[in-house]
């Protein structure tokens, strides 16, 4: 039930509003009559217990890190130590305003500095924009640079920018975002972009390349240093799609690869929560020639303490991606992380992710499942495609992810990628233990052997949550999106 | 292992499963080369303990105790409540919910945010999120071009929007060849003459921008704008503060049809300043715009057994299905300050977010006040206004605000930056959090400060 | 699963742990072999994900007052404002060490200064302890008074306490602790106490009476003067026992009605949280007489600010009862709700908890269930019997109990009080709408109707919580209280 | 109405239901002139912005930021995950769990907490806790007694038992003519001579009650005092700090057959300090004593399924069965402690402990070699110590104390009060989180006290 329907006329919680007796009766300084609301709006009128109740049992309707498995690929969901939260929500971060003198906000300053710092080391790259406030907005301020660069070299033919076809929504989107035409290019049998079909799309036209390292698909690049000398000697620059950085934090570096501009999801590799789909942050680095155009804010330390820097001080900039200085509270939270792992628990991420997509691929190929690209290495995930099981049990990914829920684990990504059928792409990340992914194992084996013996079970699932199977189709064809007495 | 729960045992068996034999084989087809660590120089491990001491004393050198900025964002009462249960673990640490049978609790509650802000600004239809005020007017502008039947490219964007929305929005639309023509603002009113954007009607206009009230405070003749951007097929986006629409006309109702499109920042609704975010960006729209509305969006609907449900809906104008020709590149948006906000509404109701809209004001009245009796201050502009107000000092503003923030004390935001034309002139806020007393102090302090 | 058998050899947190590295070894002061543990405690080896998965879902497993209407007669389950458990977790509180300078703890003790002088005011009575840990302690110091006095006095012969059959188990235990015998004085057919009883009863051996009022049959003890009058002509004292002091509080004052010593259970009509079985606070109050036996320590205001008074400047003092200052934490959310609602909105608590226990209680008779004294006007509780339910249908109020379960309520009180057989004792509390008590009243009279339907259906309740009814009998009979591997 | 959710047509409605007229009417049978309220001298009411500016304003005068006292609170490290966790409003806002079926968390997190705690002691059972450690010392010197086969009423206490604790004791015990002898201490080491309770032994003695590490820090010989214990028929109630025991022999493997009774405050166990409470007691013991132990029990059973359940179990004990012949009169406990602790060492595992308990006294010793250096400042005990040491000062400790208050540092807890024949002592402390740094400041500081 919404929680408009528990509305009761003339519900409040006095306890919760300014008492007007005591603010000063606006005279002189009245708000003429027109400029006023004269219907409420349809806010609930609800105590603050009703409040309180419907929250917290609406909470417990979800799956979670905190509750659940969840291999979410393309996504890693890994634990967010909560004792990132308690540091980034302290009374003194949390009352700064973002226009405060300079003096009052030194604590986070210096903090975003040394994050600015840290993810610069850890990239390989030549500086640093905390700005973007996802890693769509990173993309966003890293192809804007692109632009920049090109733009400022008078460079104007550059209207391509090349995507592999394996890439994430958001890499085509970006570059259309920014004025570009995207081209595609394919991948191999083997997951790698093809070199041959990059070969004939580079040229004066390009302005750049995005690529996520490991790729969507799940394996390693491996031949990115060539891709990256092709590409540059086009003219073109390269765009790192820093999501996929668990599979490689502190063993390779993109600057390292070649890249010229590098987004990193701090809701991803570093931990910060993703919060039933955000807030997350950004961050944006850059090579040495696409400084200047970094966005702003940049941190900067100077006699007086810290402080940011604006157009004025970096008249290249690409500008502002937020009004003030973007997802602050994430990058406490990753800086928090960063600070409690340390320089080794950095490259640890990477090797234990790792581990356990292989040890979880390894399982699973054991246990009959065909793996999508069996004679690669799993990187920090893998797909695995039922497309037999479609074929011979007619049932779907979605049936499977869907049973999985039954089972007491989130799905894996099966929206995604487009490339390969029946996918599921699984993600496991390095704070499951091996009997959680031992148990996933099981699960799978169990559900495979329902669509055997009684496929009704695994079609009609999910049975023991909250809601049976939803139709998504109803609702796009004939949208609810506000509740209406 | 900080967060990594391998034993030794552990591991050992997992290589022997893989077939390896140790980890370094893992990363095999990494180039011979390539790999060369970086993190080499961080710092080493902190355990909780040395984290807390360490940040504990960087929390402690913020040193605002007193707060009068304003600028776009704002330091309102938060009921602990909202906070307590938004950080609920299956709230905090859940994805994006695309799994929708086991994520009814984000989509549930986002659903009911996006009834509540479009009951607040009046309007048919919101999205789940944007990432703050700024970039949701940089959408709003993308989505009227998209929108605009003629295919105009120019938009009106008065100076009295947020300077740095302003330049926010030049980032993101720079690159679609739109054009974002600024109106300047009547000198004694602080405001959009209703009359000024006749001169600039020369060429179609896709939009109109209005944001109310104004980055100064003032009240814009928001019903002449609305109506004559109407009459010349121009949409009107609206850029309000969600916190006063309890004592506003909501955009909806704004002139004859109201405007087309309402966002802002979702700050004032239970989100703690924080050093400028997480915020949120709202984004509203009557129902024919709604397909081309970026962003996340939820649908009620039902199980296979007629149970209401949610979903995720609408994603064909989504960047995973529709790539280069989505609505908008924004996947993961701000979740779960959409989550809080949605508690700090229902805690709030429409009384209480009535009420601290009228004790913002009222304290502000009481602050000009008390400003009035300082000799040498002054108010600007002479229009209605609503709990901002810009203030001319005798006294250079950076050096009257450095002085208070020795006491602690925010004094307001310097607009010589934005406004070199103002002269000296600083612009200051209040909220309902501010006591007669802390009131008194402030232009105590500000006297003093003054030397006068 | 019990998080033992998650536990898995060499698993541990180092972010929890200190680093041992950064400590000077111990060498001259290194501590001899014969003191050191030898083998490591069976304590789980989880990670810090695990952990809190575990204690999330086990949570989650739990009814309460945030999830669900909970009428626990004689419990007060009222909502519990996050505002009082904010401000009482605020840092500089929570750091405070209990021993520390007294000039470190200022903030603290002119709160509990306060919050002594404002229960003084509500009970209307010369004195405040805050002492006491929860009512049971609270109890305990009262009759220690009692004993005190009366030692002091040379009135040795005073050796019984009575007791009215209805009280509350905590009653007689206490009296017994305090080394007293417990007399039994039966009610009347309208719950009153039987006052001839009581003239039998008195004499020169009591040392006391204790009572509720309202007593825990849900009524008020209207001749509560007349027992005064006799227990104090006997030389007896009044105890009285303020559990169900929500009924009435901010109308009626213990100190007017007589009694001598009373203690608060803060945790019910205080509105501090009950947290699965505790901490609450007893503060106990004392009429002039009983002041100087009150227990340490006590709050004075001096020059130098707020100070802790101990047993050099309370002689008399029946002593401490806890290490430090009692349960401080309690004490301040306590503090906090009556600030927050203020002089009028105590005695709003009492006007409104009746009016929903008595539109309860109308609304069940309506619908046909026997109220236990049909006579009587509710407090802010009331008792049915099922007695004829039982008769007719085979269905015990623990049946229905369990039943409600299902229907998304907690269950009444049903163990108590023993007078009535096959009770329920219900208290809804003044933060519950109207809407949730009718949602009651409808489950009740559909569990009803299911009783005479589908008997098993209710024989078998609960049907929907994470396990099914439990064997108390098989607990009982062979004790499983601490895991083995 | 603050907190009650009733609108004006309820109250109507509702009073019409019951067939009344206004709310005083509900109040008829009371006694005419016995109403008088009481409230009405109560301040009005704040609302919750108000109450926060009000108790943060309070919470920021508690002064210490550097705290040395022990004496039976411990400043540790508490993960932060633990009271994110025991806030939940699940754990938080539930009852005494009597509906086991409704109560599956708060009841199984209770039979993990037993086990636990009685892992740490080497006990075999443990109560779900009670007040604090000094009320279970007193509960636990009544269980003895009551189990003592003889009927014997006497129990040695020594003085090293900390001096509140014994305090409590005597309350508590005071009613049921139990003598508490108590036996003094050695001059050299601040403990318990194993060969002085001989000196007591003339007649029957029900228990001896063992603190390690006691009051002062001071190991005590528990071998041999327990051993002589049992020899004489004698219970042996050992007091513990269960920080303390991932480093220590647990009281069940004392001596030869190990102590009867374990108990104490498990405050160290991830509770804050909060200026004294609420904290938790715990009371383990052998088997033979279960059914004399007070409190609530949780035991594993099974549902009508046959799955893993948990429920309050042997309440035949229990005030509420039992009445006057309960085992005690305690009702509610410290529930909610018990949960977070058992979070706490579930973080912190076997091996976590046992650093916790080394850097305490790794660090006690570096604070006594710095203070080695200061002229005058004597160390007093030559025993084996853990984490807690007697100070002799050559000025007198509450000067002393009193100078580095001014300075935020709470130094220590002042001995002549409750030992004036030891002169001017002073009983510091050390957790894990000192940091070399604050203990050099610490020294520092004391030295310039000291003024020598
Ligand atoms: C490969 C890849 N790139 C980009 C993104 C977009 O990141 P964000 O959601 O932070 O905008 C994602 C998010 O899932 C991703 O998986
Ligand atoms: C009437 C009555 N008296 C005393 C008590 C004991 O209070 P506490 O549980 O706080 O010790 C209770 C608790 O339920 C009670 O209902």
């Amino acid at each position: 039930m919404v929680i408009f329907a528990k509305s009761q006329h003339d519900r409040c919680n006095p306890a919760q509003m300014p008492d007007l007796a005591a603010c000063a009766t606006p005279t002189a300084d009245a708000i003429p009559g027109h400029f006023l609301r004269h219907t409420p709006p349809l806010l609930p009128e609800v105590s603050e217990l009703e409040a309180i109740r419907h929250y917290t049992r609406l909470s417990q309707r979800n799956y979670a890190i905190d509750t659940h498995f969840y291999p979410l690929g393309s996504c890693t969901m890994k634990y967010n130590p909560r004792g990132c939260h308690a540091v980034a929500t302290l009374p003194g971060f949390q009352g700064l305003h973002p226009l405060a003198p300079a003096a009052h906000g030194q604590g986070t300053l210096a903090t975003l500095y040394e994050l600015q710092e840290m993810l610069t080391a850890i990239t390989g790259m030549a500086g640093c924009s905390l700005a973007p406030m996802a890693g769509a907005q990173g993309e966003f301020a890293g192809v804007a640079m692109i632009r920049a660069y090109h733009e400022q070299r008078g460079d104007r033919e550059r209207r391509e920018i090349l995507v592999p076809s394996a890439a994430h929504g958001t890499n085509p989107a970006t570059a259309a975002l920014c004025g570009f035409t995207v081209r595609e290019i394919p991948v191999d049998a083997d997951g790698d972009v093809d070199l041959a079909a990059l070969r004939q799309a580079v040229g004066p036209h390009t302005a750049g390349l995005m690529l996520t390292n490991p790729s969507t698909l799940g394996v390693f690049e491996r031949r990115v240093q060539e891709i990256a000398a092709l590409v540059h000697e086009a003219g073109g620059l390269l765009y790192y799609d820093g999501a996929n950085l668990n599979a490689i934090v502190g063993r390779v570096r993109p600057g390292d690869m070649g890249f010229d501009a590098v987004h990193i999801n701090l809701h991803k590799t570093f931990a910060t929560p993703h919060g039933g789909g955000g807030p997350g942050a950004g961050p944006i680095l850059a090579s040495e020639r696409l400084l200047p155009f970094l966005p702003i804010p940049l941190l900067a330390r100077g006699e007086d303490g810290f402080r940011l820097l604006d157009a004025a001080e970096r008249p290249h900039t690409i500008g502002r991606l937020s009004a003030f200085t973007g997802n602050v509270g994430i990058l406490l939270r990753a800086y928090a992380y960063i600070r409690l792992v340390g320089g080794g628990g950095v490259r640890r991420i990477a090797d234990y992710a790792t581990l356990n997509a292989n040890y979880l691929q390894a399982r699973l190929r054991q246990a009959g499942f065909s793996v999508a690209y069996p004679h690669r290495r799993a990187t920090h995930e893998f797909l695995i495609t039922l497309r037999e099981e479609a074929r011979t049990l007619g049932i779907t990914a979605l049936d499977v992810a869907k049973r999985l829920l039954d089972y007491g684990f989130y799905a894996p990504t099966i929206y995604f990628p487009l490339l390969v059928p029946e996918c599921m792409l699984i993600e496991p990340t390095e704070t499951e233990t091996r009997e959680e992914l031992d148990r996933f194992v099981a699960a799978l084996v169990a559900i495979r052997q329902e669509a055997e013996q009684s496929p009704e079970k695994v079609r009609g699932a999910p049975h023991t949550t909250p809601v049976k199977r939803l139709d998504d189709t109803a609702a796009a064809r004939k949208p609810d999106l506000v509740w209406k007495p | 292992m900080p967060f990594i729960p391998h034993t030794e045992a552990d591991v050992r068996a997992m290589l022997a499963t893989i077939g390896v034999t140790d980890l370094d084989a893992l990363f095999a087809e990494i180039p011979a080369g390539l790999e060369r660590g970086g993190a080499d120089t961080l710092p080493s491990p902190l355990n909780e303990m040395a984290l807390r001491r360490l940040m504990t004393e960087r929390a402690a050198r913020e040193g605002s105790t007193l707060c009068f900025v304003g600028a776009g964002a704002y330091a309102h009462h938060i009921p602990a409540a909202v906070w307590e249960i938004a950080t609920r673990g299956e709230f905090y640490s859940a994805y994006t919910p695309y799994q929708a049978e086991a994520s009814q609790g984000t989509l549930q509650t986002l659903y009911e945010y996006q009834t509540m802000i479009a009951a607040l600004t009046g309007m048919e239809a919101s999205n789940a999120s944007l990432y703050d005020g700024a970039s949701a007017l940089g959408e709003a502008i993308l989505m009227a071009v998209r929108a605009h039947p003629d295919g105009a490219r120019r938009v009106l964007l008065p100076t009295t929007v947020h300077p740095r929305y302003r330049a926010v929005a030049r980032t993101l639309t720079r690159a679609q060849g739109i054009e974002l023509v600024e109106l300047p603002f009547t000198a004694g009113g602080g405001h959009i003459d209703p009359q000024t954007p006749h001169a600039q009607a020369t060429e179609a206009v896709a939009a109109v921008v209005i944001q109310h009230p104004n980055f100064f405070g003032t009240l814009e003749e928001v019903d002449a704008l609305t109506d004559w951007a109407h009459a010349r097929g121009a949409l009107v986006i609206a850029v309000v503060n969600p916190a006063t629409l309890g004592v506003l006309v909501p955009p909806g109702d704004w002139g004859e049809k109201g405007a087309d499109i309402a966002c802002g920042d979702g700050q004032p609704l239970g989100i703690p300043l924080a050093g400028g975010g997480p915020y949120f960006g709202f984004l509203c729209c009557k129902t024919p715009l709604l397909r081309q509305m970026p962003g996340r969006i939820v649908g009620r609907t039902t199980d296979r057994e007629g149970k209401e449900g949610f979903v995720l809906t609408l994603q064909a104008r989504e960047q995973h299905i529709r790539r280069a020709r989505a609505t908008s590149n924004i996947c993961s948006n701000q979740g779960l300050m959409t989550i809080a906000a949605t508690i700090h509404m229902a805690l709030l109701g429409p009384e209480g977010l009535r009420r601290v809209g009228l004790a913002c004001h009222a304290n502000l009245v009481r602050l000009l006040a008390r400003l009035a009796t300082i000799p040498g201050v002054r108010v600007l502009f002479d229009r209605p206004r609503f709990h901002e107000a810009v203030l001319l000092l005798p006294r250079p503003v950076t050096e009257v605000v450095t002085i208070l923030a020795r006491e602690g004390i925010a004094a307001g935001y310097p607009l010589a930056t934005d406004y070199p034309a103002l002269g000296e002139a600083l612009l200051v806020c209040t909220t309902e959090r501010h006591g007669a007393q802390e009131i008194d102090h402030f232009a105590a302090q500000l006297h003093k400060a003054l030397g006068v």
